[in-house]
């Protein structure tokens, strides 16, 4: 067992923390985010250039043959500057159900361009009432000659709006919370009857609704075998959470930091905030619990690499985990910040936004906590 | 010690529920005047436009009851919106510490929200630490008037109010609470700036204000020159029982059992998952608690006495039950509240939750933040003097 | 509405104090403690002299007819001193069932020798696998010529060793949770069959478990209608968790109180101990903890003597609050009071222990949140 | 980064298994001789009597990993009791600190289990602040020895101990922390008087000892005279580290699901309660982090290195959890817990659950305070010097 990063982790994070150093401060940050698409296309290619959007593929789908410690090192970089390129929806989520299930005409259609970056991806499962289960699917595939046509509507879809196509989840058989009767299908944005909505969320990142409409599929867009996507899927979506747990803890490094930057240079009553014992042992709650998340990440992620008997539990106990110190050392940051940790002039606030959307992404802390004793 | 209403407070709710029943407003009515009405006839009814008022000022008289049952009853009625500033925070310290000439200049405009407020206490550096203002009032020469130079910052609504009242420092001597003069001057004048503040939430009520040589005649400041904070301390004991918001968290709880009672989960709704329902009840506990602590307080506090220090303890216990609230709200709506507009994805009240949740977080920082109102209620209540320097 | 006690209740507050003040020393309480029967029969006949032991009766029943606020008063002052004796037991538990079901002969045969002391009566409702239920009765009663037979267990019947009878619940009719075909009987202490095991609880009070050997009770030994005890029983158990809930108001009084004297006066790092903020905070949290329960206390009580709609939720809502406030208090005041906290020397742990036991009995925290949101 | 053991670690994991299941306590032995023996066959494994011990004082030398395996198995096994006050505590001070006479004389019968230590520290009127320690240590005139005079508290395991290792004032000039010396006597001699301290858990571990007039031998004392300070520093961390009890808190987890799993609740057991299930969940997910952050501080610990200010994190969360599962247990006894003796009411788990609880409230206790332990965090960790005086 050991917890050293490789060298070649160690040049990624290196080489992403000064990427991050140099383009994120937060005033490009917010000048990014309001400008269509939401995030810059040069880093886009960037990123593809510096190798970073080929990490987790295996060489012969043109990677570089990582795991999840590989995405862990660099999501974690990115947290710390609160990214907005898509690298979650196009290289984890959309990719990720690609490089397990795709056939070998559709990863050569697909991969080469996703990991150039010219083309992205993008993952398209939750519904509106399927709560925050991935097998709840009640958009139904109904049979024609050559395939299925797919009608109603999938929700918080992640960067939809730029995708150029997108891996959907529909139901072939089975009741409508059964995990077997799950198939999948890579579907181009511009088939007919596809319609995506795209909107903003509240992290500063672009969301987005996709409503079908008698769309239809072919064999040649399914993606695996039939009635049996949800393996897949719910690697993925663990995969996702291992990402987007490693992103929290990178912003929650920045909270607590900067919490404690903060206290030592601000004065009131005469003293640096600082030096009240009430925010000193805040902030080492504030710390002690972001050791905590990390040191589960690494346990979550070593067993998920490993494919260790734990690992599902393993993940449901560090979703569970990241959510509460989310909101812990969130809010906390922001209270001690005072009046100015409610603005938008300090990044503190928008580095609890992003927490937020990610304790309300791929099920919440109460949902995991559920899934872990069940 | 006795839970029922007497026979007059029961007519007394029953005159209050009729009241709000006939006056509420009517669909395609115009707002503005169907406000300056509602507040006309509740004058008529003997002083209901003012409730805390003193009857020597014009208020009604009540008894605790009867402001609780009107606290309760407007919070779950069509009533207009209406603003502090003027009406519960400037108003009591004109009455206790205004000349008479003020009283009858600046009174009569508040009651009739015909002239908007805003406070000028914060700055920017000063924080919590609110005695520590820089703002700079120095008397001209010929003692006729003030000369301002300043910034306030976190001043709520500064960008629509016409009037501002503004702790300025007249003296650097002695202790920084010493020094402090309170004055009143326009906002719509040269050499007044108001920059926007946006908040987490999204939105703008807060702003920063700039003073630049403003002018304000010493027949403008209120009390004595030097003794602004024993003013202004009372104030903010005013403004914590307001933002503990009780009544509004009692009909904002059964909106959030409604909405979370919307959202379907398994065969049943959100409000069947364990974990949500126990933290539902929890909160609703608490809020049960907090709601008869208001009301002792409320019986203790003979008419006319300021709030003591247990306004703290209402302020810190009716802060954290809303940040529940918009806290559950923003759970119950999960992944859909993170939506920041441009959509129509999910339930309806869901959308935009994130952005009530971290506007929310403000409750524990204004108005004397939490950690302050604790050294308060450590020094005021538990009588624990700090032995350190 | 008003919160003012009226003048004899202040007379009875007043009084009790004083009792206790006198008599209620931590070394005299441990005496008693240690020593048979575990309370002072002086003070039992003290507190029959004084009139508190008739206080919830009615003038018929030779009582003064007061209400639960009267009963909450006297507890709150127990609450302060620890009290030892069965007021609750024998008056609350036990006499209220008896004053309101009993027939005119039992009222006459028990209730003037319950209110002047030299009788006890116990309730003996729980049983091993009831959990915190009181409608959970699996001790059935056999249906015999004139009466019937009890066979089974009665557990954590409080200060059943000096009771000279018990009401007791059994089954009659319907399945073990059932609210209805709950019978009620009052079962001389000394009736053959009956076997009473006295054990001390860690509170210093005195606790037992009853085993039932095919006791018979006739129609004479029962307590109102067959089959319609659960009314009867309920109402007493509301009325215990407002007696012991306002005892456990008392005791945190004093565990705060306590604790901030205890900082004032100890020194450590050159300050004394209310010099710390984070104590100084933490003394704020438990001071509002107890205000909040004063104000719950004050609403449920009021609402039960009322008879208000309310009645069973406020109940439920306050065994809940005072349950998660006594452990706030409780573990704050030891652990402010250091090493000295956790010794039998000094009274905060005695407070605490009682709190726990109180936390234990009719139901704890969760099952009343639980009760109260169903 | 990697989460699998090397061949290496796996064949000692099996290794470790074999040597516990081997010698392991068999019904009907001698327990104090199964005792001694257990130890000097794992002194002939090669030090594994000592497994912290450096190589070069018999130590086995291990790798953070082997540490992590061995603790890992222990905490299952049934392993004969050990007292850490000779072996951890003393030990590593002697060893850096003490002059090779006293290594030589004391060590080995530490080793070997002979002697048992206790340990001198905190002092009535001191609490956390150990260093304002008053007991007085005075330097006879011929040079010869120190007359030892004062009172220690909260003295665990005085009352069976033969050897006390104890922190005296030889000097009150200067801060507290200096002038402190570090001495060494035998328990069993007149001028020693050890009195109990019963806890609420109802249990006798800890005495009030008090000290007239005790000779002590110049021989005996470790380091520099007024040097204590400085040795006691570093003992405390390796103490704390053996309070976090994590690899316990494992066992007591699996215990405490057993237990809740055999009470009937309804249709099923409390474990199947949802508000049970939860805080059990929640306590089970933060003992899974806090046992790698125990890991991760072992690999980042060079061999040799006193545990740093890491130590106080794993004593917060360590404590924490071992007090809950405590407090879970009692809830799962319901009020059976309440019990003290003279009964057989309910599940036998269950009886003295409530002085089981009591008695875990220690914990947050000693070895430093909770509270101290954050102030030492907010120091040396986050970096945060205090400009208060």
């Amino acid at each position: 067992m050991n917890f050293d990063l490789s060298e070649e982790q160690q040049l990624v994070s290196d080489s992403i923390e000064r990427f991050v150093l140099n383009n994120y401060g937060l005033e490009s940050r917010v000048a990014m985010v309001q400008q269509s698409p939401g995030f810059s296309l040069d880093h886009w290619k960037t990123m593809s250039e510096l190798g970073w959007l080929g990490l987790p593929f295996s060489e012969d789908d043109g990677g570089f043959g990582g795991d999840q410690l590989d995405t862990m090192v660099l999501m974690e970089q990115f947290g710390k500057g609160l990214v907005l390129e898509p690298f979650l929806a196009s290289i984890v989520l959309g990719g990720g159900v690609l490089k397990r299930v795709a056939s070998e005409s559709q990863r050569k259609a697909w991969l080469e361009v996703v990991i150039d970056g010219s083309k992205q991806l993008a993952l398209a499962y939750a519904e509106p009432e399927s709560g925050y289960e991935p097998h709840n699917v009640a958009v139904a595939g109904n049979k024609t000659n050559d395939g299925y046509t797919l009608t109603g509507t999938k929700c918080m879809v992640l960067h939809g709006k730029t995708a150029d196509a997108f891996v959907v989840s529909f139901r072939t058989s089975g009741g409508v919370v059964d995990q077997s009767g799950i198939s999948l299908a890579l579907i181009p944005a511009d088939r007919d009857g596809l319609t995506v909505q795209g909107f903003p969320t509240v992290d500063g990142l672009q969301s987005s609704e996709l409503t079908f409409n008698q769309v239809s599929i072919t064999a040649d867009d399914l993606l695996g075998e039939i009635d049996n996507g949800f393996g897949a899927l719910n690697e993925v979506i663990n995969d996702g959470i291992l990402a987007v747990a490693a992103e929290a803890l990178g912003a929650m490094e920045i909270l607590y930091k900067d919490t404690v930057a903060y206290t030592q240079a601000r004065e009131q009553f005469d003293h640096p905030l600082s030096d009240f014992q009430v925010l000193q042992h805040r902030m080492v709650e504030m710390f002690m619990e972001y050791e905590q998340c990390k040191s589960l990440l690494f346990r979550a992620t070593m067993e998920v690499a490993a494919g260790g008997d734990d690992a599902q539990r393993c993940v449901h106990a560090l979703k569970h985990l990241i959510g509460k110190a989310a909101f812990f050392v969130g809010e906390n940051a922001v209270q001690t910040h005072g009046g100015m940790g409610v603005t938008e002039e300090l990044r503190v606030g928008h580095y609890f936004k992003r927490l937020l959307v990610i304790e309300a992404q791929f099920g919440n802390t109460d949902y995991h906590l559920d899934q872990f004793s069940t | 010690m006795d839970i029922e209403l007497s026979n007059d407070d029961l007519s007394f709710e029953a005159e209050v529920r009729e009241f709000l029943a006939g006056n509420a407003y009517k669909d395609g009515e115009d707002p503005n005047k169907w406000r300056m009405d509602w507040f006309e006839k509740a004058r008529e009814k003997g002083g209901w436009d003012v409730p805390k008022w003193p009857a020597k000022f014009g208020g009604p008289g009540w008894t605790p009851n009867q402001h609780y049952i009107w606290q309760k009853e407007t919070a779950r009625s069509s009533t207009p919106w209406d603003m502090p500033f003027g009406l519960s925070m400037l108003g009591p310290v004109l009455m206790a510490h205004g000349s008479e000439e003020q009283q009858d200049r600046f009174l009569p405009d508040i009651r009739a929200r015909k002239v908007n407020w805003c406070q000028g206490y914060s700055e920017p550096g000063a924080g919590s630490d609110l005695a520590s203002l820089k703002t700079k009032a120095v008397l001209s020469e010929d003692g006729s008037h003030y000369v301002v130079n300043g910034t306030k910052i976190w001043t709520t609504m500064a960008h629509i109010a016409d009037w501002i009242f503004c702790l300025t420092r007249t003296s650097d001597a002695g202790i920084k609470q010493e020094g402090i003069t309170f004055l009143l001057f326009p906002m719509k004048q040269e050499g007044i700036e108001v920059k926007p503040i946006i908040t987490l939430g999204g939105s703008h009520s807060v702003n920063t204000v700039f003073f630049t040589d403003i002018k304000v005649p010493v027949a403008n400041r209120v009390g004595a020159e030097g003794k602004g904070w024993t003013y202004a301390k009372g104030l903010l004991e005013h403004e914590r029982t307001g933002i503990a918001g009780i009544s509004n968290s009692i009909v904002a709880l059964e909106g959030l059992k409604d909405k979370a009672s919307s959202v379907k989960r398994g065969n049943g709704s959100l409000m069947d998952v364990s974990s949500f329902k126990a933290k539902v009840a929890a909160l609703e506990i608490d809020l049960m608690a907090v709601e008869y602590t208001e009301l002792r307080s409320l019986a203790t506090a003979s008419a006319g006495t300021a709030p003591g220090p247990e306004s703290s303890i209402l302020k810190l216990k009716g802060t954290d039950i809303q940040q529940r609230i918009q806290k559950l709200t923003m759970e119950a709506g999960g992944q859909f509240s993170a939506a920041w507009g441009g959509t129509n994805a999910g339930p309806d009240f869901a959308r935009a939750g994130m952005g009530g949740y971290m506007g929310s977080r403000v409750y524990t920082i204004y108005g004397g933040a939490s950690e302050v109102q604790k050294d308060i209620v450590t020094k005021k209540v538990l009588g624990i003097k700090s032995s350190k320097k």
